[in-house]
C-alpha cells in the first residue's frame, strides 16, 4: 500500500537507479579503488561541469523545451574567459561577470526566438549550437587559447583565478567545481520550489494554453528559462576553462547530450510540466558513477560503449513506473 | 586525427619518376594578376594539429605571388571530402592539396582526377593506390619507437607506464600504439610493465579523467606516455591534482609551438616528438610540379625531439 | 430540477453596464464568426448567452477576456473603452472566465492551478506555500469539494472535479464580471444547485455575470436577461420572463422542438452481464483507501438503455472504463458477453486475469465515448473525418490501404445523421465544443457496437441537436443496441433510460424502472440514504481488495 | 485571402525556406559553379544518406518520438555490410537482405522499450545510439573494414556491388544513392497517406490515449514505427558503405541531429501528431543546398559555421505560421 505509494514517487525511482549503480561499483570495484574517497571526488569533479550544465537544461526542459545550445556556449564562453583573463590580462572577476552576462544574454535571444516567434526549441537551439561554436572559433582564431602567447612565441603566466577555480576545499576532499554545481543546483531547486517563476515554468510546460489564459506571462517564462540556461552554460564554460587552463574552442562537443541524458534518466520527462532538481542530481551521479566505474576498469572502448547503452537502459527500467 | 605514415604498398624511391601534369592542364597563367590555383582540402579544423598544416600551407603561399590557394575543411566527413575534392576537378585548380580523413573513400576520387592530368599532392594519410603525384608525410610508426626507446632508456630498463591512446579507430593512434611497444621491447626490459591504458579520443577532458583512474589504481607511475600533447596535459593536470606530478614524467607527441613545446618549455611535458605537418614542403613540390620538374612519389618527413634543454635549439633530430 | 421564485434586484435600465460589447465582429479566415454583436451585463444581473453549436458563444466570451486580440468592435468595462491585449489584462480589468475546454494544467496541484497567475507571495516575493493551501481549503470547501486534497495533481481528479476546481478559481478572482461558459456541462445536480446559490450570492453583491448553457431549466433558473446567437448574428434580447421556453428554442433553432419519453423497449436477450465488478481507488488520498467501484453487478439486454447515476467520483466512469477494458490493473470482476444469435458462443471476460484492451473491446462489440473529448475523445489535430472513422478504420481497408472513399461516405452519412453541419475536413480543434461532441459520437456509432458505453454523450451540445441524438439512441436500441447511458442530467436520464443505477462512492444502493424512478428517488439513493422502497437490488456485501 | 490560406499551408512555408535557399545560391554561385548541373547533381548525392535517415526519422517523429539510435544503426550496417561482402566474400544481395533485416530487428527492440516498457525515447534511443556504435567497433575490430585485409596485409577485390550502388544512371545524370533516397521518400509517403498504420501514426503522436481507446493497437504501431526508421538506417549505412567503399565504425557521427534538422527544418513538429514526407523532402533540399552553397564558395570552418546558424533561424522564421 505505502509501498506502492512511494515507488510511485519519482524521487524514490531516480534513487533506484542511483543505488543500483553504487551496487554495481562495489561489485567491479577495481581491487579496492571504489572504496577510496579519491574515486568518489573525481568523480564529482568529473560530473560537475555537465551537472551545472543540466541545471539549466532542467529549468528548460520544465518548460517543455530542449537547449542544445549550451555545449556551444560553453565552448565561447571559456575561450572569451581565456581570452579575458590571459590575453588581455583583465581583472578575473570582471571578465567573470562579463561573460555570464553574454551565456545569459546569448540565451535569452533563443528564448525569444522561442517564446516570441514560437519557432520549435530544438530548431533555434540547434541553430544557436552551430552558430557559437562557429564564434568560438572566430574569437580563438582557431587556436587554443593558453598562456603561450602565438604573436611573441612566448609564455606568459597562467592567472591565479585558474588555479583558484581548479583547486580544492573542505581538507582537500572536495573539487571547487563540485562545489559550485551543488550551489548551482540549490539555485535552481529553490527557484523552482519557492518562487512564482518556478511555478510559471511548470505551468507553461504543462500547457502552454492555459497557462496564457491563465494570465501566466509565457513568453517572459520562456525567454528567463532559456536566459538561465545560457547563464549555467556560460558558469560551466569557465569551470571548462579554469579545469583545462586553457579556451579550447573544440572543448565540450557533444555535452549538450550528456545534459539531456543525466536530466532525463533522472526522471524529468521531455514532454515539459514536470520533474525537479532532485533527480536532476540523482541522474547526474548515476552518469557520473557509470563513466567511473568503467574508467577504473579500465574497460576498452568498445565494451565500454555497450556497457553504457546496456546499463543506462537498465537504469531506466528500473525506475520506470509501475 | 588521422595523420599516418607512408604507403604500406608503395615500392616507390626517389629515384622512381612519372612525368605528373602536362602544361596544358594549367587553367592559369601563373602570374601575381593570374596566380595559379591550388586547392587544399582539410579533412577538419577541429584539430591544432591540422589547422598549423594549413597556416603553414598559407605561410608558404604568401611568399609566392604567383600562387592562390583555396582552403576547404571536410568537416571530419569523407562524403563531405569527396564532393569539395570533385568540386576543386570542377572548378579547374591547378594543382590539389589534399589531407584525406580516410584512405579508402578518397582512392578512386584522387586516381580519377591524376588520370585526367590533375597533380594531387596528398598529405600525411597515404591512400591505398599510388594513383597520385606524391605523397607527404612523417612515420607515425617510427615516432611511436622513438618515443617508446626513450621511456626504455629513461627508466632504465625498470618502471611502470601509463600509455593514454588516441581514437584507436584511428590509423594513427593505432601505429603510434605498435611503433611504442616495439620501441619499449618488454621482451628485453621485463621489468617495465604498462599498467594501465585506455582510450582518451585525443581529447584532453577524456585524457584527464582516465589519467585519475589510472592514479586511483596504481600507487606507483613513473612514466605517462600519451598520443598527442593535449593528451599528456591532461594527465599532467591530474597527477598535479594529487600532488603526484613530480613522480613521474610525462612524454607527448606533436610538438606544436602552441602545444607541446610550450608545455615542455613550462617543465610539464619532460619531452615530446614533432610530427611535422608538411605544410611548407607541399607548396615548395607544388611549385616543382607547376614549373614541370619531376617530384619524388614520396617524401617522408622526420621527426625531431624537443627537451627543455634542446627547446632553444629547435630540437634534435631523431634518425 | 424544481424551478423556486426568489427574490432578485428589480432591474434599473439607468444603471450603467459593467462591461459591454459594440458592433463585435469576428472572423476566422474567410469565414465570420460573429457578426457586429452587441451585448452588455448590468450590475447584479445573470445574463444568458443563447444558441445553436457553433453560434458563436465561446467566441464572444473569448473576445470578452481578451482571449482573441484581432475583432471589429469595442469594449466598454464599467463605461471606458478598453482594448484587452492578454487574458492578464482582462483580469486586471475584473473580468474572470470559466472556459468550456477546461484551461486547468494537469501537471500542478489543485492549489497550485487555484491561484496560477495570482500566486500568493510572502517576504521578498516568495511563494507563500502555507498560505496557498490554506486559502485552497476555504476555496474548496465554499463548494464543498471537501473530500479534495488541495495537493493533488490535477489530472487524477475525475472530470466533474476538475471542472468545479476551475469555478473555484474564477470565483477566486474576486471579479466584477464572471463569464462562465457551459460551467455544469460534466456537474451532478447537487454540485449544480450549489453553484446556482453562489451565483445569487454574487448577484446580490451586485456583480454580473455571464452564463452559457444549452441546458433550458438551467436557463430559466438563473437568467434575468437572455440573448440568443444563431450562425454568429445576434438574434436578440429579452428579460427572461418575457421569453417562453418555446419562442426561445424558435429563436435558437429556428423551429419546434417535440420532446417526449421513448416508448418501453422491447426486452430481448442478455447483450451483458458485470459479475462483482472491482476497482481500486487508484490511491486517492481523500478516499480512505476506499474502492472507487466497490462489487457492482448488473446485466444489461439488448435494445435497453440502462442508466448509470451517482454523484461525483461515485465510480460511473470508472465503471465504463472498466468494461471497455480500460482499468486492467485496476479492475477485476467478471464481464460477460451472452451469445448473440449473430454470433459464436459466451464470452466471459476477468478483468483480474484475461488480457484486455480497448482494441479488443472494440472487436467483441463494446465501444466507449469517454467524458473528455479533449483529453481522450478527440485528436485535435486531425480533421473531423479522420476522428470519426478512427476506431473502424478496419472496415474502410483492405489489406491495411485506406479506401478512402468508403471512408468519407461513411463519414458522410454519420455526421448527417447527427445534424453536424459545416467544415467536415476542418482539423477538429476548430470546431465548436458541440461539434466535436457529435464527431466523438460519430466516431462510436461508426464502429456499430452491440454494446455502447455512454459517459456524458450530450455534454454541450445545444437543444435541438440534444433532441435529435435522443432520437437516435432511442432507434439504436430499437435496432436492438445495448447501451449504457452515464449522464448528470436527470431529465435525460429519465428521458432515455429503461432502467436505472443509482451508485453512492463505488457500491451500488438503488435500482429503478424508467416507471418507478423520480427525481427525488434517484438523488436520495445517490446520497447513500437507503432506498425510500423496493430495496437495493444489486448491491452485494463483502468486498475484495483490488490493487 | 486565399494568398493567406495559401499561406497557412505548411508544404508552401516549406518551400518559401527552399526558394530562398536557391535565390540564395544564385548570389553566391562561386562563378557560375551554382549553375552547373553537376554542382545540384552532387548537393543530390551528399544529402542522400541523411535524407534516408531522414525517412524514417519523419515516421518516429510523427509519433511523438525521436530516434537517436540511427547514426549508429548505420554505422553498424555500413560494417556489417562491409565484413559480409568484402571479406567474407557473401553474396551481396543476401548481405543486403541480412542488413537490412538486423536494421529493422533493432529498431523493433528499442520500439518495445518504447511502446511496451513506455520509457522515454529519447533515453531509449540515446542508450541505443551508444550501444550499437560499441557494436560497430566491436564487429570491426576498431578497424576500417576496405579491401586492404590486414591479416594478410593485401589487398582484396572490392566488390562489384560497391562500385553498383556509388554509380550513376540517366545518362551519369543522377546518382544510385539518389535514387534510393527517392524511393525511400515515396514508400514512406505512401504509408503515411494511404495506409492504416500511416493513419495510426498520427493518431499515436496526436494523442496517444484518444487513440487507444479508438482502439489503436497503440504499441504494435509504435513498434513499427521504430523498425522502420531502423529499416531506412541499414539502407542508408549500405549506401554509406558503398560510397566510402569501406565500411567505417567511426562514420556518420552526428547524422541523427541532422536527419532531426531536415525533419524539423522541414516543418514536421517535434510533439508528434502532424507532418509528412513532402516537407521532409523540402527539408533535406533546403539543407543541402545551405551546405552546398557554403561549400562551393569555401567559406572558412568559422564563417560557414556562423552563416549555417543564422540561415537556418531564417529560414525556419520564413516559414512560420503568421
Ligand atoms: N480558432 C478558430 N478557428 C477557426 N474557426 C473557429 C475557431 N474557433 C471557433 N471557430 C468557429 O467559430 C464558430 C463559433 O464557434 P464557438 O465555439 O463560438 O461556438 P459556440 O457557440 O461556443 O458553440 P458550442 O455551444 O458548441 O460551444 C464555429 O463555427 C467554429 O467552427
Ligand atoms: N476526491 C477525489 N480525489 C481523487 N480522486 C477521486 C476523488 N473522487 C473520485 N476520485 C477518483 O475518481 C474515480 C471515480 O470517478 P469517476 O469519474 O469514475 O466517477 P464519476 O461519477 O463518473 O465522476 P464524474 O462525475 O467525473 O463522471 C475513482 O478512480 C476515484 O479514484
Ligand atoms: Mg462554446
Ligand atoms: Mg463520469
Amino acid at each position: 500500500m505505502t509501498f506502492h505509494r512511494l515507488l510511485s514517487s519519482p524521487m524514490v525511482r531516480a534513487m533506484l537507479a542511483l543505488v543500483g549503480m553504487l551496487l554495481l561499483g562495489t561489485l567491479l570495484h577495481a581491487d579496492g579503488a571504489f572504496f577510496h574517497w579519491a574515486t568518489h571526488r573525481d568523480m564529482l569533479r568529473q560530473i560537475s561541469v555537465c551537472g551545472i550544465i543540466a541545471c539549466g537544461m532542467t529549468l528548460v526542459v520544465i518548460t517543455g523545451g530542449i537547449d542544445l545550445s549550451v555545449s556551444s556556449v560553453l565552448a565561447s564562453s571559456a575561450v572569451g574567459f581565456s581570452l579575458l583573463t590571459i590575453h588581455l590580462q583583465a581583472n578575473p572577476w570582471l571578465a567573470i561577470v562579463l561573460v555570464l552576462l553574454a551565456g545569459a544574454l546569448v540565451g535569452s535571444i533563443t528564448g525569444v526566438l522561442v517564446g516570441r516567434f514560437a519557432i520549435q526549441p530544438f530548431v533555434v537551439t540547434l541553430a544557436a549550437m552551430v552558430l557559437l561554436r562557429g564564434l568560438a572559433k572566430r574569437l580563438s582564431g582557431g587556436q587554443k587559447i593558453s598562456t603561450y602567447v602565438a604573436a611573441s612565441d612566448r609564455n606568459v603566466e597562467l592567472p591565479r583565478i585558474f588555479e583558484l577555480i581548479d583547486a580544492r576545499v573542505l581538507g582537500d576532499e572536495i573539487a571547487i567545481v563540485t562545489v559550485i554545481l551543488f550551489v548551482c543546483v540549490a539555485v535552481s531547486a529553490f527557484l523552482l520550489r519557492r518562487t512564482r517563476l518556478g511555478r510559471y515554468f511548470y505551468a507553461t510546460g504543462g500547457n502552454i494554453e492555459a497557462a496564457r489564459l491563465s494570465g501566466v506571462p509565457v513568453m517572459r517564462t520562456l525567454v528567463l528559462a532559456y536566459a538561465l540556461s545560457g547563464l549555467f552554460a556560460a558558469v560551466a564554460g569557465i569551470c571548462q576553462a579554469a579545469q583545462e587552463q586553457q579556451g579550447d574552442p573544440e572543448t565540450s562537443v557533444g555535452y549538450e547530450l550528456q545534459a539531456i541524458a543525466i536530466v532525463v534518466i533522472g526522471g524529468t520527462n521531455l514532454s515539459g510540466g514536470r520533474g525537479g532538481m532532485g533527480l536532476t542530481l540523482a541522474g547526474a551521479l548515476t552518469i557520473g558513477y557509470l563513466q567511473k566505474i568503467l574508467s577504473i576498469n579500465a574497460v576498452g572502448e568498445a565494451s565500454r560503449l555497450m556497457l553504457t547503452g546496456i546499463i543506462i537502459v537498465c537504469a531506466v527500467l528500473l525506475q520506470r513506473r509501475k | 586525427e588521422n595523420k599516418s605514415p607512408a604507403p604500406s604498398g608503395g615500392s616507390t624511391t626517389l629515384a622512381a619518376y612519372r612525368p605528373t601534369t602536362t602544361m596544358n592542364a594549367k587553367k592559369h597563367k601563373g602570374t601575381p594578376e593570374d596566380p595559379f590555383v591550388i586547392g587544399m582540402s582539410q579533412c577538419n579544423l577541429g584539430e591544432p594539429w591540422r589547422a598549423q598544416m594549413n597556416d603553414d600551407v598559407r605561410k608558404a603561399a604568401e611568399k609566392q605571388p604567383q600562387l592562390k590557394v583555396v582552403f576547404k575543411d571536410a568537416q571530419n566527413d569523407s562524403m563531405v571530402q569527396r564532393s569539395q575534392f570533385e568540386e576543386f576537378v570542377d572548378q579547374g585548380v591547378d594543382v590539389i592539396l589534399i589531407s584525406p580523413k580516410e584512405s579508402a573513400p578518397l582512392t578512386e576520387p584522387v586516381a580519377k582526377a591524376h588520370r585526367a592530368g590533375i597533380p594531387v599532392i596528398v598529405l600525411s594519410l597515404a591512400l591505398l593506390k599510388d594513383e597520385y603525384t606524391t605523397f607527404i608525410g612523417a612515420d607515425n610508426v617510427k615516432i611511436g619507437q622513438e618515443a617508446g626507446k626513450w621511456v626504455a632508456e629513461t627508466l632504465a630498463g625498470k618502471g611502470t607506464v601509463v600509455e593514454l591512446k588516441g581514437l584507436m579507430t584511428s590509423v594513427p593512434a593505432q601505429e603510434r600504439h605498435r611503433g611504442f611497444l616495439e620501441g619499449l621491447d618488454l621482451r628485453n626490459h621485463p621489468d617495465i610493465k604498462v599498467v594501465f591504458d585506455a582510450d582518451m579520443q585525443w581529447l584532453e577532458p577524456n585524457a584527464r579523467r582516465e589519467m585519475e583512474s589510472a592514479l586511483a589504481t596504481n600507487p606507483r607511475i613513473d612514466v605517462v606516455y600519451a598520443h598527442n600533447d593535449p593528451g599528456a596535459h591532461g594527465a599532467y593536470l591530474a597527477a598535479k591534482q594529487v600532488g603526484r606530478e613530480k613522480q613521474m614524467k610525462f612524454v607527448g607527441i606533436d610538438a606544436l609551438p602552441q602545444e607541446g613545446i610550450s608545455y615542455v618549455k613550462d617543465g610539464i611535458l619532460s619531452v615530446t616528438f614533432q610530427y611535422p605537418t608538411g605544410g611548407t614542403e607541399a607548396i615548395a613540390t607544388a611549385l616543382r610540379v607547376l614549373a614541370g620538374e619531376s617530384v619524388p612519389k614520396k617524401i617522408t618527413l622526420p621527426t625531431r625531439l624537443f627537451a627543455a634543454n634542446t627547446i632553444a635549439g629547435g630540437g634534435t633530430a631523431v634518425q | 430540477m424544481q424551478r423556486q421564485v426568489h427574490s432578485r434586484m428589480p432591474i434599473r435600465e439607468t444603471v450603467a453596464s459593467l462591461l459591454e460589447a459594440k458592433q463585435i465582429s469576428k472572423s476566422f479566415g474567410p469565414n465570420p464568426a460573429l457578426r457586429d454583436i452587441s451585448f452588455d451585463v448590468r450590475p447584479g444581473e445573470v445574463h444568458v448567452l443563447a444558441g445553436e453549436n457553433g453560434a458563436g458563444k465561446s467566441t464572444l466570451l473569448d473576445i470578452l477576456s481578451g482571449i482573441h486580440t484581432e475583432f471589429h468592435g469595442e469594449i466598454r468595462v464599467g463605461g471606458v473603452v478598453r482594448r484587452f491585449r492578454h487574458p492578464k489584462d482582462a483580469l486586471r480589468a475584473g473580468v474572470a472566465m470559466v472556459h468550456q475546454e477546461l484551461s486547468l494544467i494537469g501537471s500542478l496541484s489543485v492549489s497550485d492551478n487555484l491561484f496560477l497567475g495570482r500566486e500568493r507571495t510572502g517576504r521578498f516575493g516568495l511563494v507563500d506555500a502555507r498560505r496557498q493551501t490554506h486559502e485552497a481549503r476555504a476555496l474548496l470547501r465554499e463548494l464543498d469539494l471537501d473530500d479534495v486534497s488541495e495537493d493533488e495533481l490535477l489530472e487524477r481528479l475525475p472530470m466533474s472535479t476538475q471542472q468545479l476546481v476551475e469555478i473555484a478559481r474564477a470565483l477566486a478572482a474576486k471579479a466584477n464580471v464572471l463569464l462562465l461558459d457551459e460551467p455544469t456541462s460534466a456537474l451532478r445536480e447537487p454540485e449544480v444547485l450549489h453553484l446556482f446559490d453562489r451565483i445569487d450570492a454574487l448577484r446580490r453583491q451586485g456583480k454580473g455575470i455571464v452564463y452559457v448553457s444549452h441546458k433550458m431549466d438551467e436557463i430559466y433558473r438563473l437568467a434575468d436577461r437572455i440573448t440568443v446567437l444563431r450562425d454568429g448574428m445576434l438574434v436578440g434580447t429579452k428579460a427572461a420572463s418575457e421569453l417562453p421556453a418555446n419562442e426561445l428554442v424558435r429563436w435558437m433553432v429556428g423551429r419546434e422542438l417535440s420532446s417526449g419519453k421513448r416508448a418501453n423497449a422491447v426486452r430481448r436477450n442478455v447483450a451483458l452481464k458485470v459479475e462483482h465488478l472491482h476497482i481500486g481507488g487508484g490511491g486517492l488520498p481523500k478516499a480512505d483507501g476506499r474502492l472507487a467501484v466497490d462489487d457492482v453487478s448488473f446485466e444489461l439486454r439488448s435494445g435497453e438503455i440502462l442508466g448509470l447515476s451517482g454523484l461525483r467520483g461515485s465510480g460511473a466512469s470508472d465503471i465504463l472504463h472498466a468494461i471497455f477494458g480500460d482499468r486492467s490493473g485496476r479492475a477485476a470482476g467478471i464481464v460477460c458477453l451472452p451469445g448473440r444469435h449473430d454470433d459464436k458462443g459466451e464470452a466471459r471476460i476477468d478483468l483480474a486475469r484475461d488480457e484486455t484492451s480497448p482494441a479488443v473491446a472494440i472487436r467483441r462489440g463494446i465501444m466507449l465515448l469517454t467524458n473528455d473529448r479533449k483529453g481522450k475523445g478527440l485528436v485535435l489535430d486531425m480533421d473531423s473525418n479522420e476522428n470519426a472513422s478512427l476506431a473502424s478504420l478496419p472496415r474502410y481497408s483492405s489489406g491495411g490501404i485506406l479506401r478512402a472513399g468508403l471512408e468519407t461516405s461513411a463519414v458522410t452519412r454519420a455526421f448527417l445523421q447527427l445534424g453536424l453541419k459545416g467544415q467536415i475536413a476542418a482539423p477538429v480543434r476548430l470546431l465548436s465544443g458541440g461539434n466535436q461532441q457529435k464527431v466523438v459520437l460519430a466516431k462510436c456509432l461508426l464502429t456499430e457496437p452491440q454494446i455502447l458505453l455512454l459517459d456524458e454523450p450530450t455534454r454541450g451540445v445545444d437543444v435541438g441537436a440534444k433532441t435529435e441524438i435522443h432520437a437516435l439512441l432511442a432507434e439504436c436500441a430499437g435496432r436492438g443496441m445495448a447501451i449504457v447511458l452515464v449522464t448528470s442530467e436527470l431529465p435525460e436520464l429519465l428521458r432515455l433510460a429503461d432502467r436505472i443505477l443509482v451508485l453512492h462512492r463505488g457500491r451500488c444502493t438503488a435500482e429503478f424502472t424508467r416507471s418507478e424512478a423520480t427525481h427525488e428517488k434517484i438523488v436520495h439513493a445517490a446520497f447513500g440514504r437507503g432506498p425510500l422502497q423496493g430495496g437495493p437490488r444489486c448491491s452485494t456485501p463483502g468486498r475484495r481488495v483490488v490493487r
